[in-house]
């Protein structure tokens, strides 16, 4: 794919139209991973009904892969159960994307660990381990 | 897009001038010889490289033995500090730079760190100035060089170099400074100035890429870079670059006629653009001295938001800027420079630097005003480090 | 003079093919990003920059990342040895290279000897070879490095790299070729010639004057010569000459095209040359093997006479040679190369070197052989040399 | 003076038309200066009548230079006086031609050395110290 910028037109799109940005209202799960003295933080929201992500919210302080690839992971686990949800690999979501540059890698590990803790935290209101 | 795209990353590199392509036309297509050559195309090519030379040499207050082209801003920071370290390790090996300087300093120090040669980083104030006094102190018996960059790439910050070059002379100690963000762009006079060493970049004057030079002041005595042939009296081999040469002298003549007013036009511009941003957005600051800065720079920081993301959006609206150094926009370290004044890392993250040239308008700071507040505001609607209601 | 001048000095530059200037212009006028920008106008520029970077890295057998872009011949030079020497120096401070490398090597080698480095210069036979069992004596468990030329820039001698390759990597030990001869000119495979580092500079092959490439194995770590700036993977510090890249490209591209013809097309214009010369001019030789050199270089000394007079009589004729590389002709030693293979020195100085191009015709080569002999009668009749009726 | 070359007009002119080439067939004094190991050699001979150099010729292996500063020598000393001739400095010959590149300054001294070999040999023959 031929890109004109450091990213591909799909890692663009999500960063131009980043889908489901935002706080949920009640959310049944709330994990963040990264810190702003890094460059990056994501924060992600769930709401799970019958062990399915029924809504996913996220928030991100970060370069323009990690706007990218936060806003595929939502999209990635909207509507899966936690068990598909926790099989979503960073490679997944980077691949998703069409790829990304090496050095912006860390990006989709981030995203799969702010998806991670949401699900712990929401796990963790069930009283699960 | 369907507007003029607007560059405003003058500092990483400048557009060539027409009239500096066309001055490198001749020696690309008919004048193609090699300057050290005996024959007459070579003899065509020397004179013009020695034309160039006479030329840049009489802009900067130099003599012309005492200019050596390079490839680069990179290469003579390096030819400098590493051939004074060498040439001068029977006197000494201590260093003084300061810790805001271009990664070509630093990372030159940081290579000869690991040789065994002394460093010491000087630190700047809150805008970015080294106190010379600082400098004073830091000389010891054993310093060989002092390197403090003439006006900083990143913040616009013009050093005090007449008085550290005072300094300099009154300890016997060599002094260099990088010119590379200064040159063509504000006055500059070795003698004034009491440098040793300088060195430059063709490419920040809107001349070619690839073509730069080292002053080196009659007598001083230095070790090469690049060993081989007797070119520039034996201080840097290789085939002179003729059309960089020549372009680089043109670019020079330019410079020379319009500086002057092009430093009051650009400030100008630099200062609404400056007073726009502080007061349009919120949470926002200037980086770098308010007044001692390069007539071009305007460098903030947007609190919440990330670098990137605002160089992306404002790419999107044809408007190219950048997050920082060019040369490191690839890293993800936060700014050498902005910690060293002191910004907070978080918001250090999110700082942009325009910087303006001879073919910005009024026009384009205004269209930059008008994207700039819708451009932070949706990333900060993104932004977890917004508190609820803390930002517009 | 009337008539079109014969430029037959290619081996110091080449004409910069009119395909190469039109490849540079668009990154000289419009696209003049700063290849490490991250907005559109860097982009483009890195676009550029890495189609380049591919199609030079197929044309010699390596993958792209293998590629530095350099400033030239004699940066690759001063940095692969550099910087192997330091960043092997545990492992041993040992060279080899040989007695007719380009000055760019011996001065490198000069250089590092007065660090405390040891050197190897092996000598060449008559012919200018290399005898590669030479070489496999010469390897201690010291050597770090083996430096030998593909092809020689004054006599043509081709040597046998490949064989050398096969010793080096034998004794486990790095092995660098300076090809600025023979890149573009002869076909090069970095695996069949069996060699970790090549140097290579594109005004030698119709591409622009400050342009370079050092090509780095894969798993090979060297230490940089130019450190700054995160360009080249960390190998080569300083803004990339995008247009100088480009132009080195389609350089590249021009040479793969045309090579084939181009070097049988040559090598019998060449021999035309050399025929003519020792057939109408008496006390004349060859220098350089009569069959393994470069396609376009005849070497020849002329006795009783001195050669910058024959230089300077060609060119009063339109005819442009050099008395040997370029970059000593201001220097009084007669050339080391010519030395080495045992040209006796009085001769030596009578040496001429005509290189041929693309552009060479052999209505050119016609001209040089009608006027050479009278140019070198009216000298030799200056000449106390000359024994009463030694040459008529 | 705009040069073209590496040499002015004047060191030009002297190398294509040099004055005076060639051996005395009976000369009053022969000498020569430089060894072709070093790349220059110049051969002068005089011709000496009332101790004025009647006729002068050089022949010359060396670069262009060489070639111009001995024409010149030798147009400098005709038809002067044997003292005057030894006043003729290398400097004067560089200057009568025009000067010359630094790196060439060495050719007009061994002009001025083949020269005063040529008159120490004209002395020699005469009787005199
Ligand atoms: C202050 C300073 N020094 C050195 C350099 C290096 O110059 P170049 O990229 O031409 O090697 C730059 C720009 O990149 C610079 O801004
Ligand atoms: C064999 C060889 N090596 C190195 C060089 C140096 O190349 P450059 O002048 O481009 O630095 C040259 C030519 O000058 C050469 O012929």
């Amino acid at each position: 794919m031929i890109q004109n910028g450091p990213y591909n037109e799909k890692v663009m799109d999500h960063f131009r139209n980043p889908r489901n940005v935002g706080v949920l209202e009640n959310p049944d799960g709330v994990g963040t991973a990264g810190n702003p003295v890094c460059g990056d933080i994501m924060e992600i929201s769930i709401q799970v009904e019958d062990d399915v992500i029924k809504d996913v919210r996220f928030r991100t302080f970060g370069c323009g892969a990690a706007i990218a690839t936060s806003s595929m992971v939502t999209e990635l686990v909207k509507n899966k159960t936690i068990d598909e949800a926790l099989a979503v690999s960073n490679r997944a979501v980077a691949k998703a994307l069409g790829g990304l540059p090496p050095i912006k890698m860390h990006c989709s590990v981030l995203a799969e660990e702010a998806l991670r803790s949401a699900i712990d935290d929401f796990r963790r209101r069930q009283g699960k381990p | 897009m369907d507007t003029k795209p607007i560059y405003l990353d003058h500092a990483a590199t400048t557009p060539v001038a027409p009239e500096v392509i066309q001055a490198m036309l001749p020696f690309l297509e008919g004048a193609y010889g090699n300057a050290s050559s005996l024959h007459s195309f070579g003899q065509e090519a020397k004179a013009a490289v020695e034309a160039a030379r006479t030329r840049i040499a009489s802009f900067m207050g130099a003599r012309p033995e005492e200019i050596v082209f390079t490839s680069g801003g990179t290469e003579s920071d390096n030819f400098i500090i590493k051939g004074i370290a060498l040439s001068r390790r029977d006197r000494g090996n201590h260093l003084i730079t300061s810790s805001i300087e271009h990664h070509a300093v630093l990372e030159t120090c940081d290579f000869l760190r690991k040789q065994g040669v002394s460093v010491t980083l000087l630190p700047v104030d809150s805008n970015g100035l080294v106190d010379p006094d600082d400098v004073r102190k830091a000389i010891t018996d054993k310093t060989i060089l002092i390197s403090i960059m003439h006006g900083n790439n990143e913040i616009g910050t013009i050093e005090p170099i007449a008085e550290i070059g005072s300094i300099a002379r009154e300890h016997g100690v060599a002094f260099h400074t990088d010119a590379v963000q200064t040159f063509g762009h504000i006055p500059i006079d070795v003698d004034e100035l009491k440098v040793d060493f300088l060195s430059a970049s063709a490419h920040k004057l809107h001349g070619p890429k690839g073509v730069g030079l080292a002053y080196i002041r009659k007598g001083m005595k230095i070790t090469p870079l690049l060993h081989g042939g007797d070119q520039e009296k034996r201080r840097r081999a290789s085939t002179l670059n003729v059309p960089g040469i020549v372009g680089f002298g043109r670019a020079v003549e330019l410079a020379d006629a319009s500086m002057h007013t092009e430093s009051s036009r650009q400030s100008a511009l630099r200062d609404r653009l400056i007073k726009g941003l502080l007061s349009s957005i919120g949470d926002t600051r200037l980086n770098g001295h308010p007044v001692r800065r390069l007539p071009n720079n305007a460098n903030l920081s947007f609190a919440f938001v990330e670098g990137e993301g605002l160089l992306l959006s404002l790419d999107m609206e044809g408007i190219a800027v950048s997050t920082g150094s060019a040369c490191t926009s690839s890293s993800l370290e936060p700014s050498h420079v902005l910690k060293a004044i002191g910004v907070p890392v978080e918001l250090a993250h999110g700082s942009l630097r325009f910087t303006l040239g001879r073919d910005t308008t009024r026009e384009d700071i205004d269209r930059v005003l008008q994207v700039m507040p819708g451009i932070v505001h949706r990333l900060r609607a993104m932004s977890p480090l917004v508190r609820k209601g803390a930002v517009s």
